[in-house]
């Protein structure tokens, strides 16, 4: 593995748009001195200023609404709301403003803007610092959602969600934000939005998954591969818009499906995922589709938290009992 | 002023035979928008609430623009004239965020343009609404807030609303001045507003207005005020009628005549009759068109529902 | 058909509930000396007083959070947003807080709290009126959400919830708040929360909804049954928690799911609906699994607003190329 | 106040060595914490931030609850004593509305008790502080705001959080009463404290009181404060330290003598380590509780998650 964790790669992609475009601006709680609680940002203050980026007063509905406005007069603001725990008193400017910002004005004003989150648990994090609601948003007409798994994605789809002419919700699952590297040039490509990334591929079971998940997903995967089952696992990335095609061809080659997400079960992205499923590949189903999840309880704090997250040996054994039928 | 009263006079009228949705008018708050706008350069954004289409036509929104709006059509707010203008909020106090968005656009780019948001008493009860003025002080931003209290929020008198003595208090809460102005004297709020923005054209910073009026009418088509309001609270109310009052002082000043007013009054209908027949006219939309502005490019999947619903719609004769 | 409206009845079930324990109070914008904007609460103030019927200021979040406070002192608390496009601004205090009062404290708080808001569209109600994202609600640990579909059905289900002991989201239908009226005995009986009303029985199909679209449902179950084809129907009623399990009966019995909802399709509660079938009874599906949904769009202002909402003839339509797999 | 800073050293510490979560010390404002929770009844109810330990602990939440919560564990918010207190609240300000319907549920009850909710700097920009405050004052109701001015919100300072001059004046928005004191003066925060709260309990309605203190500790053990604050202005601030300030004027007053300051020390050392022996020897709680409290009675469904989730802690002998 290289040099960039997925946290620096958000920094990077970060800088480099701010360095090719003088539209972004960055904004949000401690982004400034202090380069972000998890260092997202640091360095940015120094080199842009403090009219690119701005520390906001602690008011999360004003970050979303400022970024609104910014957006409507072609600034391409990208805002970061501490801890996705408290994305939720800017719902309202999301939901009601920057997703409809274009549609309701027939394309007069748009609304270019990003707002990161970290997101997710399994750090040990206190109190309402791991939430994973990213399915809320998925929901809503005229977002996209889009949930890197690794440094290179977290690069290639920061930038392209700061590019992208819409609002973006940015999910960065902050379980891996330094929890392996990769190397790749920091050289301004973006990634495609709307698609999914086959990271591993395979005939047996299609896992599809997310965020921090790809990791203990992957390592099934290996689990199995060692009993000669051999998975496919498909990070979404991008939950909207949906990439279902990818989905679909692989359940029509493998015939099995299990979902895989930290959020909890009902309700959630999986959800939609398998509903995809049921109707555009349900002659292909081997056996029933499987997901594996955070349970439909409030994530505990720390002590408990292993408990809720869905671990490897879950992972392996939905696969497992996905597997036996014939 | 009077455009304005004519033009809510007659959507009210459309609404009570079908031909539009619900409305909301803006009887006896015609001063607020009107000394605002006035007060206003081409150049600046206006953001206002759901009553403000005084302001809104006064800046240059057409009156089919607005009449499409409340008549329940996206194309109203495809303004053709004032293209950076905010659309009407709905959501209350929303809007003053987005001030502050577009001021900081103003701030970053070293433009001497001011946002100005306009919403009601109702509104500054809504977290935003103090969210929104205090980043603008903390970040001195060319914002200018005018509250146009019409003592009403449908049936929330202004007294219940808040402890607060005046709204133009409030100001302080975020570190900026505060002014109160009589809101049926077009002048007065004009000079009020006009101190307010070019204080922040100058670099002076945000500051607040509290325009005093009074809603004359319902709170919209769907409301009746009767339920819980005194009518003689209303009627007593009419005396202070910025339209009339402007009259007196017009004519207290030899400026205005019964000929003038008849020919004002006369280009007034005729303006609104005009739009009133564009609108009717104007046709529906295309069903691909609550497909084909949520993003700019349209997703795979979300084209495949346009062509759902467009065949839907041929099917029924309907698109 | 009898007397009673849907909004009649929910007034009916609140002076009831205010009636039997003082601990029940009313609050939101409007509700006292106006009624209501729709007049669920008209006449209240006057019988109960303003201490118990508070009108507030115009202030959504605090109307949730001031519920919390309430209800942790022991009082039931209905508060109302009069619509459900004013709910976001709610998001906070009911995610971070109701949902979750009682898991936090280990039971030692409780918030025994309903939040009424009249929801969905086709009533060519202006922007912002017209909202249905009941599964933002459904999606959270500790919530209940409930939605009735029928005068009986809201005020038995209202009465239920405001004895429950946990947080209530309670969206009413508003398209049928007066469509028609049912004759039933205003006896303060309850019915159960968590469980789903078959309409209709049927053997062939099932159709899936909840809300003002069992108007539609019904009405194409009737022209179904002209063509011989027996739709069983269901109204989910309660979102969270979901009653899976008559759902499963039903699509083992008929094998065929169309599944109608308002609400945009991607991440709509009727995914979840379909991820239960693809999980519990993929053997019994003869078919795909149909879902008839609003697009992911926005809710069109009024000109285009039938464009949008699922109408009798695509319910049909559904069901009818469901019935044509073998 | 000793009995605080201890334990907030012993929490650092253990945090240090893993023994504890991340944590909010609250070093050198600790005459705020007990100025307040000193001023309250038995009978009052407390709605702290994340940094009001000494109050909660006065107010006789058990120092080992207080680290099971921070060790994270849910049954450190179970509180044995203060039953109707509510938990440490982290998103920050959403303390203030709760504190609004405690109170009232106190108004209704029509009961002479009073809601007092403690909130930082960085709180005082939030829509919920104010919205809370708002409906208070609307209603006149038993509460009291307290903000912990410790001058910084993680790296943002107060100068930049708002451009009031004070926190206290915010109070005029609400149309309440507000009052600056000095947050290092543990004598002054219990009287300004006790005047408003009596206030309260008498029907004479809500109000602000703004302590300004001074955070002398890092935010939390998750920041390092030194990226963003210069460490002299925090050297310059324990010249203020309220603890020290006490003793000086303590001793002043003849009222302690170094004997007394090792007995007391003794004991807080005492207490604090045989809390963190029982904290630490408390074990982990049933995997089925992550289950059991989200509601009054488990759902069906829910019982099966539960199930699964016991089924795999036995698996991995962790149940
Ligand atoms: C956030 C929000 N809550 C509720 C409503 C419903 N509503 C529409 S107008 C109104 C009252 C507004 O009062 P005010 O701000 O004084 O404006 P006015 O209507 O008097 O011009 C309410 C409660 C809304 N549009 N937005
Ligand atoms: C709504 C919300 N946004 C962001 C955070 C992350 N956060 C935790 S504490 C803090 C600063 C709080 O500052 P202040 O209110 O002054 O309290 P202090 O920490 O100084 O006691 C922030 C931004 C949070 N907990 N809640
Ligand atoms: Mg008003
Ligand atoms: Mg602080």
């Amino acid at each position: 593995m290289g040099e960039i964790t997925l946290v620096e790669a958000v920094r990077l992609a970060l800088a480099r748009a701010m360095e090719e475009d003088p539209h972004v601006i960055v904004l949000g709680e401690d982004v400034g001195a202090d380069g972000g609680v998890f260092r997202a940002t640091e360095g940015l203050l120094q080199r842009f200023g403090n009219m690119r980026v701005r520390d906001t007063p602690l008011s999360e509905s004003a970050i979303a609404g400022v970024c609104v406005g910014l957006a409507a007069q072609g600034f391409r603001p990208v805002g970061e709301i501490q801890f996705m725990g408290f994305i939720y008193p800017a719902v309202d400017q999301i939901v009601s403003h920057a997703s409809r910002l274009r549609n309701r004005t027939r394309g007069r004003l748009a609304c270019p803007m990003v707002l990161r989150a970290p997101y997710g648990g399994g750090i040990h994090a206190p109190e309402h610092h791991s939430e994973s609601t990213e399915a809320i948003f998925a929901h809503v007409p005229g977002l996209k959602v889009v949930i890197p798994s690794s440094p290179s994605r977290a690069y290639g789809l920061l930038l392209a969600a700061i590019r992208d002419p819409d609002p973006v919700v940015f999910l960065e699952p902050k379980r891996i934000y330094r929890a392996f590297k990769e190397d790749f040039a920091d050289d301004g490509s973006a990634l495609d939005l709307g698609r999914c990334f086959t990271l591993r591929e395979g005939d047996d079971l299609t896992y599809v998954t997310w965020g921090a998940m790809i990791m203990e997903t992957l390592a099934a995967a290996d689990d199995l591969a060692e009993d000669g089952i051999r998975a496919e696992v498909i990070d979404v990335a991008t939950l909207k818009p949906l990439d279902a095609d990818t989905i679909l061809r692989s359940v029509d080659k493998t015939g099995r499906l299990v979902i895989v997400h930290e959020a909890p079960l009902t309700g959630g992205f999986g959800a939609e995922i398998s509903a995809r499923v049921a109707e555009g590949a349900l002659a292909s189903l081997l056996a029933p589709v499987r997901r594996v999840t955070g349970y439909d309880t409030v994530m505990p704090l720390p002590k408990m938290e292993h408990h809720y997250m869905p671990s490897k040996v879950r992972i392996l054994k939905a696969a497992r009992e996905t597997m036996e039928y014939a | 002023m009077v455009l304005t009263r004519t033009f809510d006079e007659k959507a009210v009228a459309l609404q009570r035979t079908g031909r539009l949705g619900t409305y909301a008018s803006s009887l006896g708050q015609e001063a607020v928008a009107i000394g605002v706008a006035s007060a206003m350069r081409p150049e600046d954004v206006l953001l206002p609430s759901f009553r403000e289409q005084g302001a809104q036509i006064w800046r240059g929104v057409a009156l089919k623009e607005a009449l499409l709006y409340w008549g329940g059509d996206e194309r109203g707010s495809a303004f053709k004239e004032q293209k950076e203008d905010f659309p009407v909020c709905v959501p209350v106090g929303t809007q003053f965020p987005h001030a502050a968005g577009v001021a900081a656009a103003f701030q970053s780019r070293n433009e001497k343009r001011v946002a100005v948001a306009v919403g009601g008493d109702g509104a500054t009860s809504k977290g935003d609404f103090y969210e929104a003025l205090n980043v603008a002080g903390a970040w001195k931003l060319p914002a200018v807030f005018i509250i146009n209290n019409n003592q009403w929020a449908i049936s929330v008198p202004r007294s219940a609303q808040t402890a607060a003595e005046t709204l133009a208090q409030k100001a302080i809460a975020a570190g900026m001045p505060g002014a109160q102005v009589d809101g049926n004297d077009v002048i007065a709020v004009r000079d009020a507003a006009s101190r307010a923005i070019e204080r922040a054209r100058d670099g002076g910073g945000p500051s607040l207005v509290e325009a005093v009026s009074y809603r004359l009418s319902d709170h919209t088509t769907a409301d009746d005020a009767r339920r819980y309001r005194d009518e003689k609270e209303v009627s007593a109310h009419w005396k202070e009628d910025p339209v009339a009052r402007l009259r007196t002082y017009l004519v207290s000043q030899n400026a205005w005549s019964k000929s003038d007013e008849e020919t004002l009054i006369g280009e007034c209908v005729q303006a609104v009759g005009a739009a009133v027949d564009e609108y009717l006219s104007a046709g529906v939309a295309n069903v691909g068109d609550i497909f084909d502005y949520l993003y700019a490019r349209c997703p795979p999947d979300l084209a495949h529902q346009r062509d759902e619903a467009v065949a839907f719609a041929r099917e029924s004769d309907d698109g």
